[in-house]
């Protein structure tokens, strides 16, 4: 056990499944960085962000492979060395570059298994980065998580903090079926206790990470650090805030969700994606059909407005659910009567 | 190189089974007994045989929608496409994928593909596998001249120069996607485009068995080796209207006739083993008659087939969620 | 006025358009068909399903052109011309084929406006055809509307029948910003009395095709005859249905539904699209944030399961929702209490 | 042909424009000012300059990530672009776009992408806009030796090539995508490509303004007499990392300082033009002094401009609802 980054948990996690297991590879623009470079190093970047560094100095180029600007084509190949005996870790730089091959996700790998009559295995890990913040503009900032999860034959995958993209970038991995793993860029530098050896998180089973009467506040990725910190700063006037993080929102653990709310009987839903058709519309639709009975006041969704992410920082700030809006949600919610 | 006796009869055998198949499904198609898409491959067969008869079973091909012959040609099981493309429980899908979605990856075939383009990135996920495993496959990636232009082959043409992968680049060009002929919807030259990134190129007639699989052993050999991918243009006619019901008003009246009189994959093989006096005519008549049976007892077998129930719609999704 | 299919209703809408506007053009595949065919003709299909047929001989190739098999670069080419002077409208042929031209679709027409400070106008139509029925299989029958919805910037038709099809397609051509017209292929061969002269439909402005006091189906595209049906069928029984057909999911009449739900104070949404994300989910959302006190049951929501769709006639009836399926979930939401 | 006295004075203020407008934002990005991804294009200047003299104000151009010399050649406001950049309210996307997205169509200019292969698509339609309204206008696909390999831009090519539009596709090969050669990611010949689509295609030092000029001009004149797309390929360099703050590992050192030694565009010009007695030293030192003043204003105008405030946030997302 040692304090790690979220970023030093993601790559430990793809160098302890890559020591296991000899199938698995990542790929990906400048996993590497450098490659037929004039300085001849085998690692310039080490990934954008630098979250793939020191893979190659242990794997080699065999199993550390950079690609073209190529979204289809080499996600595309991932998705087809998956089907025929790798285990292929392929990086999406930014989610937001998934309209250059969605095809390749959701109808071919996602469906591969269910249109070929269940006779397809296709264990692909996607690994992209998302999420406003990093005044990174409309074209780099979006979650889009949701029409992932839209899609029949994907898992979607949001770890919240650094120990949960450990365990759940293992579980990816050795899933057998195509796996969408989103990195919170705005989460890269955050820290916490996680062990050294190897250990997954299941896949479907939500961390109920603040326990308490009045309200259940339901997030995701980042927004289940805004959740908390709301959840403590309100403990102390006495509202109990039941905070519950779905680690996936495919499979979604919909049975603890609505536990908590027929505990609680009051409910907060912070999504940072795009307000239509997202997870908050998702979880709340959930909750009404299924804990009808127990809701004491109307679900009330956090998200951002349905414009896209702008550039200048005094607007994107407002554009992210912050803890404030959380906090005046959780208010409204309580209040209600 | 001269091929064997046996690897003629194959490759007459596997011709007849897809000219056989596609004919009946035509057949089919117009009663009305096959639900969904139907796109025949009648008229191509060379090239997928061509190809195929130099690939191992545990090489790779991904195909298109127009999908069945490159299955048959791969080895896939007769009966169990056919159970497949009619919507039966135990088709080689369950039913559930019908003849766009043909697969068996058992046998190397990684699906026809209702997206165009869709198939040639996947190609080179699994010439990335035989690389890394250094199992000495090699993959290949069917795709027509409508394909040809699609973003999709363009990458994975280029990714496989990259990565120096064993995947032969088989470009069907049968001269019209859908109702759009070629001449229209592409102006330069395949083979220069090919090189343009990195690969050899070759051109072919790909009604012509033979000249289809010279290329591809050279292909293969260069797959095999390490020595990177390779672009094969067959140039051939698809018989049928792009789909079962097209009215194929975009074609002379008389060209496919034509066609079929002077280039016939069929004719062409018979004439030339006959004259070279490689195969006698009555292996080959024997050949059509074994073969007519297995594609009636098919569809006798399919038609018999009971369709995939209630239950069925739910499975398959994912291998544990 | 007099009777026209679907299909002649599309057809009619671009025909008058084309009429009344220069710069409206058309194009995608085989829009025409024949394009340097051997037999030398100016159209050999008018569209795959025939649509699009008779608009090359009025307006001549210049305004009627056939692409190339490459979504990208010609709907990025009609985004393109739409923000230089034209008012394309493009096919995309099934809604499917979006995986591989999501791009410009989303990040590029769909968010010039916002990303340059408000100065681009892009009046794109993007036509496309989607809905299982067909036995077209996994690829080609999805909905998809809601990953479309779920991104601001775009607007998102569903049409629910002849009358619907030709004003909404007058509004999206005449509109100035993307739009996405989603056609269900099993409504092609639908027919009803439609004006000959052009209309246009608002968009936002939900349709009430039924009015009943004990329950609100919500109902998109093909659904809505479904929905229809069930409610005539259950008026005989002294069940009353409010039918509401949004027309468009965004802008979407939130209002309109609010208001039907108040007044039934029970909710039934019906959604042929994917499960998780979808406008069955957000319009649960919005009618549980929005109207909790009136509601007197559970929302229930009618969707296929979370599953591609299948091939099989036997099984793809299955997935559909069935106006059987929305009958029973209208019985238990009325039983409720 | 021969450049006039205004055009050169012209072609060597726009170049020292973009100089120095890159050269302060690598300052400021330094300092912190600059919030977001910036991609500096000093050292490329000849290509965009060298491209946009060819263009009246209604041709239009796509631009790339890196594409403020794009912008500027192409006629876009200093100052307006200078507030974009550092995220202001009267900047000219209104602090929406920042530097990957600086548009004014207003200009023919349709915008940075930060979608790598986003523009060629998009310039069709503008070419495509001129065609049908036949304005006799052309347009300007940029793009980079990374981008060439995505898919749109293949598909943009074949499309340009089989609706013979008036783009020209201008591929600034600087060597790297990123962090990764282009020796790496593309094996083939760029020509031989481009020409595989049926284009014409060259490649120009794309250091040397008056070379990728002589380019331009004939692809341009070829696009305004209807002859279709054409295809030019400038070889140059980046001076500073992919974005601000790259650490440039990959290039050997001293690689650019070399470089700008040897050949860079500036100083290519000012040669050329001085031995030719073109133009006076004293005539461009004056432009020098010009520009400097320039771009000190507009910083200074910039870091004095407001940001956007709270109800701009919601704006501009749809011209109606
Ligand atoms: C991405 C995508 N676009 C369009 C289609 C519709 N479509 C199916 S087959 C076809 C023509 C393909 O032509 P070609 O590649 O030459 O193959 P052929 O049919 O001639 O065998 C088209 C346009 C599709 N299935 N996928
Ligand atoms: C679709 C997509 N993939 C990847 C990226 C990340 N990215 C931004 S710029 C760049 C390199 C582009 O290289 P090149 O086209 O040569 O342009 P240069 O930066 O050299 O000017 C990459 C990979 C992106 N923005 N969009
Ligand atoms: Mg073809
Ligand atoms: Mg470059």
């Amino acid at each position: 056990m040692s304090i790690k980054s979220y970023r030093e948990a993601v790559n430990e996690a793809i160098v302890q499944e890559m020591r296991r297991d000899e199938t698995v590879i990542i790929m990906g623009e400048d996993v590497k960085g450098g490659m037929g470079g004039s300085a001849g190093v085998d690692e310039a970047w080490g990934g954008v962000l630098g979250v793939t560094k020191g893979l190659v100095a242990e794997f080699g180029h065999d199993r550390v492979l950079d690609t073209p600007i190529t979204e289809s084509g080499f996600i595309g190949a991932a998705a087809g060395a998956a089907a025929t005996g790798l285990r292929p870790v392929a990086e999406l730089m930014f989610a937001d570059f998934v309209g250059v091959c969605f095809d390749q996700i959701f109808n071919q790998a996602g469906k591969f298994r269910y249109m070929f009559g269940g006779k397809a295995v296709t264990p692909l890990t996607i690994r992209t980065m998302y999420g406003a913040g990093m005044r990174a503009a409309s074209q780099h900032s979006q979650c889009l998580y949701p029409i992932f999860t839209h899609m029949p034959g994907l898992k979607v995958v949001l770890p919240s903090s650094a120990y949960e993209a450990k365990g759940l970038l293992i579980q990816a991995i050795r899933d057998d079926d195509p796996v969408v793993f989103f990195e919170h860029k705005m989460l890269y530098d955050t820290t916490e206790e996680v062990p050294d050896e190897p250990y997954t998180i299941p896949f479907g089973e939500a961390n109920v990470t603040r326990e308490g009467d009045d309200v259940t506040i339901v997030a995701f990725g980042r927004m289940v650090r805004f959740a908390n910190k709301v959840a403590d700063k309100l403990e102390a006037e006495g509202i109990g805030c039941t905070v519950v993080d779905p680690r996936t929102t495919s499979p979604l653990d919909g049975d603890t969700i609505i536990e908590c709310v027929e505990d609680t009987g009051r409910l907060v839903v912070v999504d940072e994606a795009s307000p239509r058709c997202n997870m908050a519309t998702d979880i709340s639709a959930l909750v009404s059909a299924n804990a009808f009975r127990a809701l004491k006041a109307p679900i009330k969704m956090v998200t951002p407005p349905h414009t896209p992410v702008p550039f200048a920082p005094e607007i994107e700030d407002l554009y992210v659910p912050s803890p404030e809006k959380i906090e005046a949600a959780v208010r409204e919610v309580v209040g209600y009567s | 190189m001269q091929l064997s006796r046996e690897e003629l009869l194959k490759a007459y055998r596997d011709m007849r089974l897809i000219r056989d198949f596609e004919e009946r499904l035509h057949v089919e198609s117009a009663a009305g007994s096959i639900p969904g898409f139907v796109h025949l491959s009648a008229g191509e067969e060379a090239s997928a045989v061509g190809v195929c008869m130099e690939l191992r079973k545990t090489d790779c091909i991904a195909a298109t929608h127009r999908g069945h012959g490159h299955a048959l040609a791969k080895g896939c099981d007769v009966t169990s496409m056919m159970k497949e493309i009619f919507g039966r429980r135990d088709g080689m899908c369950g039913g559930k994928g019908g003849s766009m979605h043909i697969a068996d990856l058992d046998q190397g075939m990684m699906g026809a593909n209702g997206i165009v383009g869709g198939g040639p990135p996947l190609v080179c996920g699994a010439a990335l596998t035989a690389k890394t495993l250094k199992t000495g496959g090699v993959a290949v990636a069917f795709f027509g001249d409508g394909a040809s232009n699609q973003g999709t082959v363009a990458e994975a043409m280029n990714l496989a120069c990259v990565w120096e992968l064993p995947v032969i680049f088989c470009l069907e060009d049968n001269g019209y996607g859908e109702a759009t002929a070629t001449s229209f919807a592409f102006r330069g030259d395949q083979l220069k485009r090919a090189e343009g990134y990195g690969m050899p190129a070759v051109r072919v007639n790909g009604h012509d068995l033979f000249e289809v699989n010279e290329a591809m052993r050279e292909a293969v050999e260069r797959g095999r080796n390490g020595d990177g991918p390779s672009f094969i243009q067959c140039m051939t006619h698809r018989y049928y209207g792009h789909f079962e019901g097209d009215s194929t008003a975009y074609r002379a009246e008389g060209e496919i006739a034509k066609v079929i009189e002077e280039m016939d994959c069929m004719m062409l093989f018979r004439k030339r083993v006959t004259e070279a006096s490689l195969l006698e005519p009555e292996q080959m008549d024997e050949i059509d008659a074994e073969i007519a049976g297995i594609i009636e007892q098919a569809v006798v077998d399919a038609k018999a087939s009971p369709p995939p129930s209630a239950a069925d719609l739910l499975t398959d999704v994912y291998v544990s969620y």
